[in-house]
């Protein structure tokens, strides 16, 4: 007998035997159970992307990482979330984020509210060895209540997903490819001329000073994405 | 349709040919067009007229030894002449009834002795655009064979036993991965040819899907009947404007045959194709983003599973295979698994075609049995380094191979063993290197092919691509230090673990087999600020010694 | 502890931030003025850097042939290097100008905002490098302390534990922009 | 739900019809983006602003999605070619055989970067990632014409050509 009865499946994370239901992921039940995974990425409430690969995991058995947002359990399966491995890619992740775009936490309008600066804090960043590439990015401020500073930006498309997946307006996406890659709002133009329905979700996902609220410049800028969760599971009631 | 008809037109074909003494077949290939073929062909075509002989001029796709086009084939003699150029085609039609034209004979013989022909087995010998010169060479008969005399299980068996694997790069077992396809649920499936050749270096399936396109389509079909779709999709480079045309006319032409649509010979299966073209994104090899591509979006790459094969187009059961895989299955069908299985090495089945290109003699495409050595490809069918050069390394698998270094000749070209080596079969880019090439410098412009190719969604891939190009660069332009050297290896690390898809996952490949075989040529670089095969400017040297001076002044 | 640590402190391209933050340090200071002798700071009247210095904490960041020469030499007379606060770690606000080259920063300070005599001083302003950059590009850092600047308790405890040779978990007391 | 209705054609130009005839046989469906963006470049040569909406707004795509897949792919372009364009190939086989001193040296007698168009609208300069011609590396194409073992001279002497005409 392999399969356990009522679709529940039990395995070990971390060492804890949990038991989870079928077609959850791994991060659903590791946070189920107040086991930390660190994703950026990931917003609860919104599609996975499995982009940041900062929620990768080892499986005992298997050579292979496996992102936690979209892998899901299987029975008996066995699972560490931080291990030397994993804490060693998750810090050479996070530096080439540091390296890839110009993030002066100093100046920034999220220093202290920022997932990017809080998680190199908690996976013990102090400093980044690949070589800054300081590239340069634009600056749009013709919205009349936002801004998008790209220096800050880390192409998690959080912004993109809530406003293609919630709002219903698709106003971001991502345009180049690679290192060039940028989001925008429609056709690469001003985000104030833009289609943009003004409800800001997209400012309020994300992670970093890179979307924010013009009120509140130089101010404490935190954001409050919890509203998601709430509006899937009023859209589901309905 | 039925094999009766099919084998009435192969008659009909036979008959025609019979009415001509002579048969001189063109290459009409890229590398041949671009040396005037076409001009050799009206030539040809012309003064054949005026002799009164009876000669059928055929243009064919390649021949195969590019280096030595353009290349003509005159049958039932079988002389190959090569570099005719256009002022050689009155000798040519002189000589047919009497002695070849002997100074553009050419000694070939070694270069394809060592060949064996199953996928190319009609390269060069049937017009492409002529789908009876296909019928006439045993053309849809394994599609015929497979609908009306094998269950689609039976397919899948004999795909199975033959021990293919996909010939894309990533060696999975064909059998295996139409049983997975075949055994979804769902009554729509797709199949999908991954035409989307990106490797630099590698032009096999070009020259397939141009000199020889009704096999890839029956492949096709028969994937579909074997795992119950009925619409498929190739994806072709645009960057291949022959081949989307050949493609096009070809399936035309197998519609009007009955070969294709509705009620495919009378029988109750139903199967349609139709071309994708892609844009210009190397990424759109990787299956995930070429079925991004196909439903019209960026080709960006998703988490795997779900696999394609359980969730693909439009969440579809997808099977995808490469251009030579599907070039594989109607010759398999005919023959039977076991023929192929006797062909190859041990865990490596079959023939691969390889694009053999670089500091070598004989370039062009050859088709060889897996397990072949890796000397007998340089040395007896390439012939050879030329210009009193020494063999430094052979690239294999494009931006995501690796180097093998000269005195690794003896190896046998297999899936595993080129793994085990640092390397990847791939698709089938072989690239001969010599003295002249720096291997940092190699590695340097896979690095940077590979970062300008990355889709940019997962981190590893996008930034830490580039930033392996930016350590490479200080390298070769002589500022690189032994941190960096230290920085550039744990990177390679991370990027080959944690990226998306195989892209990212390869990507360190080229730097990792050029450490792992030329770590001399990179302490070379750093310590001495020397290039030893004198590519790398090393312009940044002198400021930096100049700066350190300063220092101590 | 017989003879006391030779402790030096000094400052490239910042805003003297971490300085200040490093004096906030208050009485603490008297206390740390019992393991450590300060040979060399901008507080201390001392003109070249000293040899065989124990401790050197450097602010800012490498933004001049100046600076790079400082950081050398820094380097080969300390056994170890601390890295403080952001500008010397990330390059932090002095970077800023990274995009956009040295250039534009001398032409809009020295030119489009000048109201007399406007020129690029050459004498007393170094040579800027292209690139301004932390410190670990040009030599080896053993202690990063980041923080804009790093807390005067950052500053205490990390000291503390470095000279009495304690473990100490730098992530736990600070980051970056903290 | 109303019947959906294409927007206009964006003028009188023939060529739109050829764009709307690409998405008409594609059932006006999204996943016909790509085939239509390849229909507008080769009928116009390149991509601009109007085209990309009008494909957009015609197949319901977003207008961020629908950038975000021409800006994706090279094959696409943003900026009108010049008259003649010379691409040439940085494939491996033509890189190993010294392509990077080809573009250097097309570079510098055009003064411009691989990818730009001269000033005068004559010629543009680009490079391809492997034409599949390798074994006559390196090529050049000239107009479509390909070109193999190309030396420098040769391909000096056709830029010229071009440049007078």
């Amino acid at each position: 007998m392999t399969e356990a009865p009522f679709d529940v499946k039990t395995l070990e994370i971390d060492g804890r035997e949990l038991s989870a239901r079928r077609g959850q992921t791994i991060l659903e039940v590791a946070r189920e159970n107040d086991i930390n995974i660190p994703t950026l990425c990931n917003m609860e409430g919104l599609s996975n992307v499995g982009a940041c690969r900062l929620c990768l995991v080892e499986i005992k058995g298997s050579n292979k990482l496996l992102p936690a947002c979209v892998a899901t359990v299987s029975e008996g399966m066995v699972v560490s979330t931080n291990t030397e491995r994993l804490q060693k890619h998750r810090r050479n992740i996070l530096e080439l984020l540091f390296a890839e775009r110009n993030h002066v936490c100093s100046v920034c309008v999220s220093n202290g509210h920022c997932e990017l600066q809080s998680m190199a804090q908690d996976q013990g960043l102090t400093h980044v060895r690949m070589p800054y590439r300081n590239p340069h990015l634009p600056v749009d401020a013709s919205h009349e209540r936002f801004t998008v500073d790209h220096n800050r930006c880390i192409l998690c498309t959080r912004c993109v997903r809530v406003c293609g997946e919630i709002e219903g307006a698709h106003v971001w996406d991502v345009m180049g490819r690679g290192i060039d890659s940028m989001v925008i709002t429609d056709l690469h133009e001003d985000w104030g001329k833009s289609t943009c329905t003004r409800c800001g979700k997209c400012v309020q996902v994300c992670p970093t000073g890179a979307l924010f609220d013009k009120s509140k410049i130089g101010s404490d800028h935190p954001k409050y994405p919890d509203f998601l969760p709430y509006l899937n599971l009023m859209r589901e009631a309905r | 349709m039925t094999i009766e008809e099919l084998e009435q037109i192969a008659k009909t074909v036979q008959l025609e040919n019979s009415r001509y003494d002579y048969e001189v077949n063109v290459c009409m290939d890229l590398a041949c067009a671009s040396q005037g073929a076409g001009l050799l062909r009206d030539a040809l075509s012309r003064l054949a007229e005026a002799s009164g002989k009876k000669v059928l001029i055929r243009k064919t796709g390649c021949m195969g030894p590019c280096s030595s086009g353009p290349l003509v084939r005159v049958d039932p003699d079988d002389t190959l002449y090569a570099k005719v150029k256009e002022t050689n085609a009155e000798a040519i039609i002189n000589s047919l009834g009497e002695k070849p034209v002997a100074e553009l004979q050419c000694d070939l013989n070694e270069h394809f002795d060592k060949q064996v022909r199953v996928v190319l087995e009609n390269a060069g010998h049937i017009d492409p655009e002529k789908i009876d010169d296909y019928i006439s060479r045993d053309g849809y008969k394994a599609l015929l064979t497979a609908l009306t005399e094998m269950t689609p299980n039976g397919v899948v068996h004999r795909i199975t036993e033959s021990g293919l694997r996909g010939r894309g790069g990533g060696g999975y077992p064909t059998g295996l991965k139409w049983g997975t396809v075949a055994k979804a649920s769902g009554d729509v499936k797709y199949v999908v040819c991954n035409g989307d050749e990106g490797d630099p270096g590698a032009f096999m399936d070009r020259s397939v899907m141009e000199g020889d396109p009704h096999r890839v389509i029956e492949g096709m079909a028969i994937a579909a009947y074997a795992v119950g779709a009925s619409k498929g999709f190739i994806y072709v480079r645009a960057e291949y404007p022959v081949a989307v045309a050949r493609l096009t006319t070809a399936l035309r032409e197998a519609r009007r045959r009955g070969l294709l649509g509705s009620g495919i010979c009378n029988t109750t299966f139903n199967f349609d194709i139709e071309i994708r073209l892609g844009a210009g994104a190397f990424v759109c090899g990787e299956e995930t983003a070429l079925l991004a591509s196909i439903e019209g979006r960026r080709g960006t790459p998703k988490p795997r599973p779900p696999y394609p094969a359980v969730s693909g187009l439009w969440g579809k059961p997808t099977l995808i295979n490469n251009v030579e895989t599907y070039a594989n299955i109607a010759p398999i069908v005919r023959n039977g698994g076991k023929w192929f299985f006797n062909m190859g090495s041990e865990r490596s089945k079959g023939t691969k075609v390889f694009a053999l290109t670089g500091r070598i003699k004989n370039t062009g495409l050859i088709e060889v049995p897996l397990g072949i050595k890796l000397w007998e490809i340089i040395d007896v069918i390439g012939g050879g380094v030329p210009g009193g050069h020494k063999l430094k390394a052979i690239q294999t698998g494009g931006p995501s191979g690796g180097c093998i270094p000269a005195d690794m000749m003896s190896l046998g070209v297999s899936y595993d063993a080129l793994m085990a080596a640092g390397s990847i079969m791939g698709s089938g880019g072989m690239i001969v290197m010599d003295d002249t090439s720096c291997m940092v410098n190699v590695a340097r412009f896979f690095v940077e092919f590979c970062m300008t190719e990355s889709c940019g969604k997962c981190i590893p891939c996008r930034a830490g691509t580039a930033q392996m190009y930016t350590l490479l660069t200080r390298i070769c332009d002589g500022t690189g230090t032994m941190d960096d050297l230290e920085l550039l290896i744990e990177l390679c690390d991370t990027v080959r673990e944690t990226s998306l898809c195989g892209l990212g996952q390869t990507a360190p490949n080229p730097v990792l087999s050029t450490l792992k075989y030329f770590k001399n040529e990179y302490l070379e670089h750093i310590m001495h600020k020397r290039c030893p095969a004198g590519v790398c400017s090393m312009a940044g040297a002198p400021a930096a010694q100049t700066a350190a001076a300063e220092v101590l002044a | 502890m017989s003879s006391k640590l030779k402790l030096a402190t000094a400052w490239l391209d910042g805003c003297s931030g971490c300085h200040m933050s490093f004096l906030d340090m208050d009485e603490r200071l008297l206390e740390l003025a019992e393991l450590v002798d300060v040979v060399y700071s901008p507080v201390v009247d001392t003109k070249d850097f000293p040899d065989n210095v124990d401790i050197a904490l450097v602010e800012g960041a490498v933004a001049s042939v100046d600076d790079e020469k400082k950081i050398r030499k820094i380097r080969a007379h300390s056994r170890m290097l601390i890295a403080m606060g952001d500008c010397a770690i990330t390059g932090n606000v002095p970077s800023m100008r990274n995009p956009i080259g040295p250039d534009a920063i001398l032409d809009r300070a020295y030119f489009e905002n000048a109201t007399i005599q406007p020129q690029i001083p050459c004498v007393v302003v170094p040579k800027l490098l292209k690139t301004v950059k932390p410190i670990h590009e040009f030599v080896k850092v053993d202690v990063f302390l980041p923080g804009c600047p790093p807390s005067a308790d950052t500053f205490h405890t990390a000291l503390t534990a470095l000279i009495t040779g304690e473990p100490l978990d730098i992530p736990a007391l600070t980051r970056f922009g903290a | 739900m109303a019947a959906f209705t294409p927007p206009p054609l964006p003028s009188d130009d023939k060529r739109w019809k050829i764009v709307a005839g690409t998405m008409r046989k594609n059932g006006f469906a999204r996943h016909a983006l790509i085939e239509t963006l390849h229909t507008v470049q080769s009928s116009f040569g390149y991509l601009d602003d109007d085209a990309i909406r009008f494909v957009a707004k015609s197949l319901r795509v977003p207008l961020s999605q629908a950038y975000g897949v021409v800006t994706f792919y090279h094959y696409f372009s943003l900026k009108p070619p010049g008259k003649h364009t010379m691409t040439l190939c940085a494939g491996t086989a033509c890189y190993i055989k010294g392509t990077d001193k080809l573009i250097a040296s097309a570079e510098k007698h055009l003064t411009l970067k691989a990818g730009q168009t001269t000033k005068d609208g004559q010629i543009s300069l680009m490079t391809a990632r492997c034409v599949g011609a390798c074994s006559r590396a390196p090529v050049m194409i000239c107009d479509g014409e390909v070109a193999g073992e190309v030396t420098d001279e040769q391909m000096i002497a056709q830029l010229e050509r071009w440049a007078v005409e």
